[in-house]
């Protein structure tokens, strides 16, 4: 294992530390990150939270127009239940906290514990599952919440800057999360500094098909293809779920080890895919957002937007991950 | 002592995680996300560190005070699983501590565990070590057994159990995601709760 | 090797597809890429370019308050004369053009020609040359242009967008370089399509020190180390070389296939160093921004600021991969 | 006809590069950036190209649209050296040619390498083959060789001129930045120089 770290279970606090010197916007403060000008009354709380290992996510979107406080747990691991209610008791402006959740039993076991909790501030929950490679039904957990992750975010947290209720902002987040699908492929295995070695073994002439972003395993493997197929196969996938309609919000996201140079090479074949379906890429997003540590490989998350939400989107936002419009 | 018993069974516990910490995260690299080792072997850690460092004062409290410890330190899916366990048998469990009453606090603890994750027995869970290892106490309760063969049977469950989640299609955690290619492993988490019930064998066995 | 692509041939055409799909804010002609909304009359155009594989560098950062056009050349190749008079023309709203260029014979040779050949436009060059790790000497090539870079770019991006005439923004320019310096470390190699395999190995147990961007092995190969014994390595170099005082731009760049948490990880202990030689770090940047294909490893660019630099930095920027105050 | 002998040149240098293109983009890859190989055959593929769709109609034409094209769509360091070799040849060779006239085009293409790259011998690069060679040319030229003997001559000193940077010390190109690690490896373009050669004689010798 290769890995810019001082140790394996230090990595966590370390890259805390490195966040908190990097960005003056921040607060870190007993494993939360919070936006240093808030709470801010009136102003309902984004809260989110998961394990580490997907940097920018969660901490990289706090700020202006996105979360206020990010709870990280150790890599891949929820973060626990007192960090959730530090966060969402740190960033209530009297107006409530909306706690954002990637739909894991570990991350949903424990906001749900904190929702709990909490004493003295009122919270509304919104849950995120957007792959389609994890088949849904009543008798399982339920689909992974991945890239739309990010939509959520980044659309509640400009609803809640213009100052709407709890109500309003958590029927929001959990539109854009029913409008949103995501599937993802691995080119290779991350590594955990814990483990030290890959969480699964993947031959040179193979990728893993519907991979989630902690190093699970994915539901097939085919041979390596071209971009182009690789897409495709994304796509069809996303197709075949929520059918491409309209104007569309599109993420080609890096998995972490991936470089820009080929998440274009896939955008260029995404965006083919989605006309000739006959929909339009009104908005995107190209880069490494949700990521799994040093994965290579590429997810694409796909959401269907509205004139609501295309202005929530375009709305301004300024994180050490997102920032536009200031 | 009861308290000194209950500690004991937390200290070999420790040790059994911490010696299979590595196969343990392993069974978790290959259907799940490769920390269930590092997660019980940090959380376990805590709960000695606590239990240290302000001494319960019964065995009842030993169980809250690792249960909270496991809920507050662990974090993913088995932080709060454990937690809620040992919690709810430490609420239940009543002094004086008989094997009756232990089994009672345990079969408690793990509808706890079912009723949080929502996991019934063969979804590939935890569940599927811990409920057939209530169920062998409860029988040696009714028979009358002797505390170790209780506690020895209990673990022998918690511990075939395990392996029976090998041919099984993960339907709850991490390994649901899968689908067909959760077949042939054997579940961490019920792995470690195996552990967990061959520790208590070995120290009040 | 594993790559998202669709052959070696294909893949700076084909990415350069991907950035014009996702991005309307820029124009790609002729492998060239320009600003959509130029050329602006009265405004200084900066043009810069060199091989493909450091994205987002150099395509990435067209846009406002920083390139006119981008010449992207094949994988580790700096671009044609022909390319470099296209942009150089293209981008010339009567106040002439700058020509960015890192120091490498290649990049060199083919802005001197295309300077030479292009008429009726008045062109500045600068030179960027910020890698410690080369020695400077009279008899060899000089020091190689790496993180500097996007300094330069950006504060003569800033400067060119309010009209400063073309002798100014080359002498911002070169004034960034010269206040600036950069030190590599790899972990892993790179691995170019074309060539299908890593150009160096490298043992699991070793880093290289002093790398480029371009998969060039370093001058040395120590034992892997903790990322804080690293970051002093590479910190030393430059302290060395140029002393650490004052207010300080810090850029800690990853390589391609770091993630984001590690580049946190060194941040910190970078930032405990310039605190330690009693400098300040008032401006950072963390991210992959340089990069050399998927390789692993990091950076560190320093810039000593002053006041004017500082306001250049802090302008408005709106390009696909730096953006704020927009 | 002197012309086609010049195009056959650049159809044997194409092959001979396109044969050894993995070995030179293996050199440059030790020393370099593991493109030297990719770089000239695209490059020399655009030549061929070229000289077929518009065919020049002397020897002279032939170098300057080879030196043209390579500037063109090479790039790196190699297409403006190589490009600016073929140019100045081109612009210096008389017609009819003689070989004491190409031997003298041929020196002040590598006189303008020279200045372009601000190398001398000595320095690790292409000039450390191609300068031997002309000095050979030169000297045969001189002994008034026959043209199979002098073009043989100066393939050979070119190519000892390559296997002679391996001990060198870089101090120009790429190389240049390793230091005392560039020490041991044959130079890239010293070895398609010496490619360059070897196609010349053996279409001309
Ligand atoms: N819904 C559930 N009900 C019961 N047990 C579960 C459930 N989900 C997961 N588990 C148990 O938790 C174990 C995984 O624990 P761990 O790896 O520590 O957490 P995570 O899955 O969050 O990484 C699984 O092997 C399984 O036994
Ligand atoms: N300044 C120079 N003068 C002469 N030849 C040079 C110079 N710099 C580089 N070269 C030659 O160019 C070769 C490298 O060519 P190539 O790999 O195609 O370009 P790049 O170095 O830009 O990747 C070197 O091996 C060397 O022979
Ligand atoms: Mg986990
Ligand atoms: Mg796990
Ligand atoms: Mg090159
Ligand atoms: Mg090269």
């Amino acid at each position: 294992m290769k890995k810019l770290i001082n140790s394996a279970d230090s990595v966590v606090e370390d890259a805390l530390n490195g966040m908190a010197a990097a960005h003056p916007s921040l607060r870190v403060r007993d494993r939360v990150v919070y936006r240093a000008d808030g709470p801010r009354p009136g102003k309902v709380g984004l809260v989110s939270g998961g394990g580490s290992g997907h940097e920018p996510l969660h901490a990289g979107f706090v700020g202006h127009g996105m979360l206020d406080a990010a709870c990280p747990g150790e890599i891949f691991t929820s973060p626990v239940p007192d960090q959730i209610i530090e966060a969402t008791k740190g960033v209530d402006g009297g107006a409530g906290v909306l706690h954002i959740v990637k739909n894991y039993t570990g991350d949903v076991l424990n906001f749900e514990m904190a929702a709990e909790l909490v004493e003295g501030v009122e919270v509304a929950g919104v849950l995120v599952d957007d792959d389609v490679a994890v088949q849904d039904s009543l008798y399982t957990a339920g689909r992974r919440g991945t890239g739309a992750t990010l939509f959520v975010e980044k659309m509640a947290g400009a609803l809640a800057e213009e100052g709407a209720p709890l109500a309003e902002v958590a029927a929001v987040a959990a539109e854009v999360d029913e409008r949103s699908r995501s599937f993802g492929i691995a080119l290779t295995s991350c590594t955990t500094p814990a483990a030290g070695k890959p969480t699964f073994d993947l031959p040179e002439t193979e990728v893993e098909l519907g991979i989630g972003i902690h190093g699970e395993p994915g539901r097939a493997r085919v041979p390596l293809a071209p971009a182009r197929e690789l897409a495709t196969m994304a796509m069809d996938a996303l197709h075949g779920d929520l059918p491409l309609r309209g104007d569309l919000l599109v993420m080609v996201n890096g998995m972490g080890g991936t470089p820009l140079m080929e998440l274009y090479v896939v955008f260029a074949e995404v965006a083919a895919y989605v006309k000739g379906k006959g929909a339009r890429v009104t908005r995107s997003l190209v880069g490494n957002y949700v990521t799994s540590l040093e994965m290579q490989g590429f997810s694409v998350t796909v959401c269907r937007l509205d004139d609501a939400l295309t202005r929530l989107w375009d709305a301004p936002v300024e994180t050490p991950g997102l920032r536009w419009g200031r | 002592m009861e308290r000194d018993l209950f500690v004991a069974w937390f200290e070999e516990a420790t040790r059994l995680v911490r010696a299979d910490r590595d196969r343990l995260t392993r069974l978790d690299a290959a259907i799940g996300d490769a920390d269930h080792g590092t997660n019980l072997d940090r959380g376990l850690t805590e709960v000695l560190k606590e239990l240290a460092g302000s001494p319960p004062e019964s065995g009842a409290q030993v169980l809250t005070t690792a249960g909270t410890t496991l809920i507050r330190r662990v974090g993913g899916a088995s932080g709060p699983l454990y937690g809620s366990l040992f919690r709810q048998m430490g609420k239940a469990l009543e002094t004086p501590v008989t094997l009756a009453g232990f089994a009672g606090a345990f079969e408690e603890g793990v509808v706890a565990v079912e009723r949080l994750g929502k996991a019934v027995l063969g979804d590939k869970t935890m569940v599927d070590a811990l409920a057939p290892a209530s169920r062998a106490l409860a029988l040696a309760v009714r028979d009358g057994a002797e505390v170790s063969v209780a506690l020895g049977q209990a673990a022998r469950a918690a511990q075939e159990g395990s392996k029976a989640t090998i041919p099984l299609q993960a339907r709850k955690g991490r390994a649901s995601y899968l689908g067909e290619r959760s077949v042939g492993h054997e579940d961490p988490g019920a792995a470690s709760a195996a552990l967990f019930m061959a520790a208590l064998a070995s120290v009040a066995g």
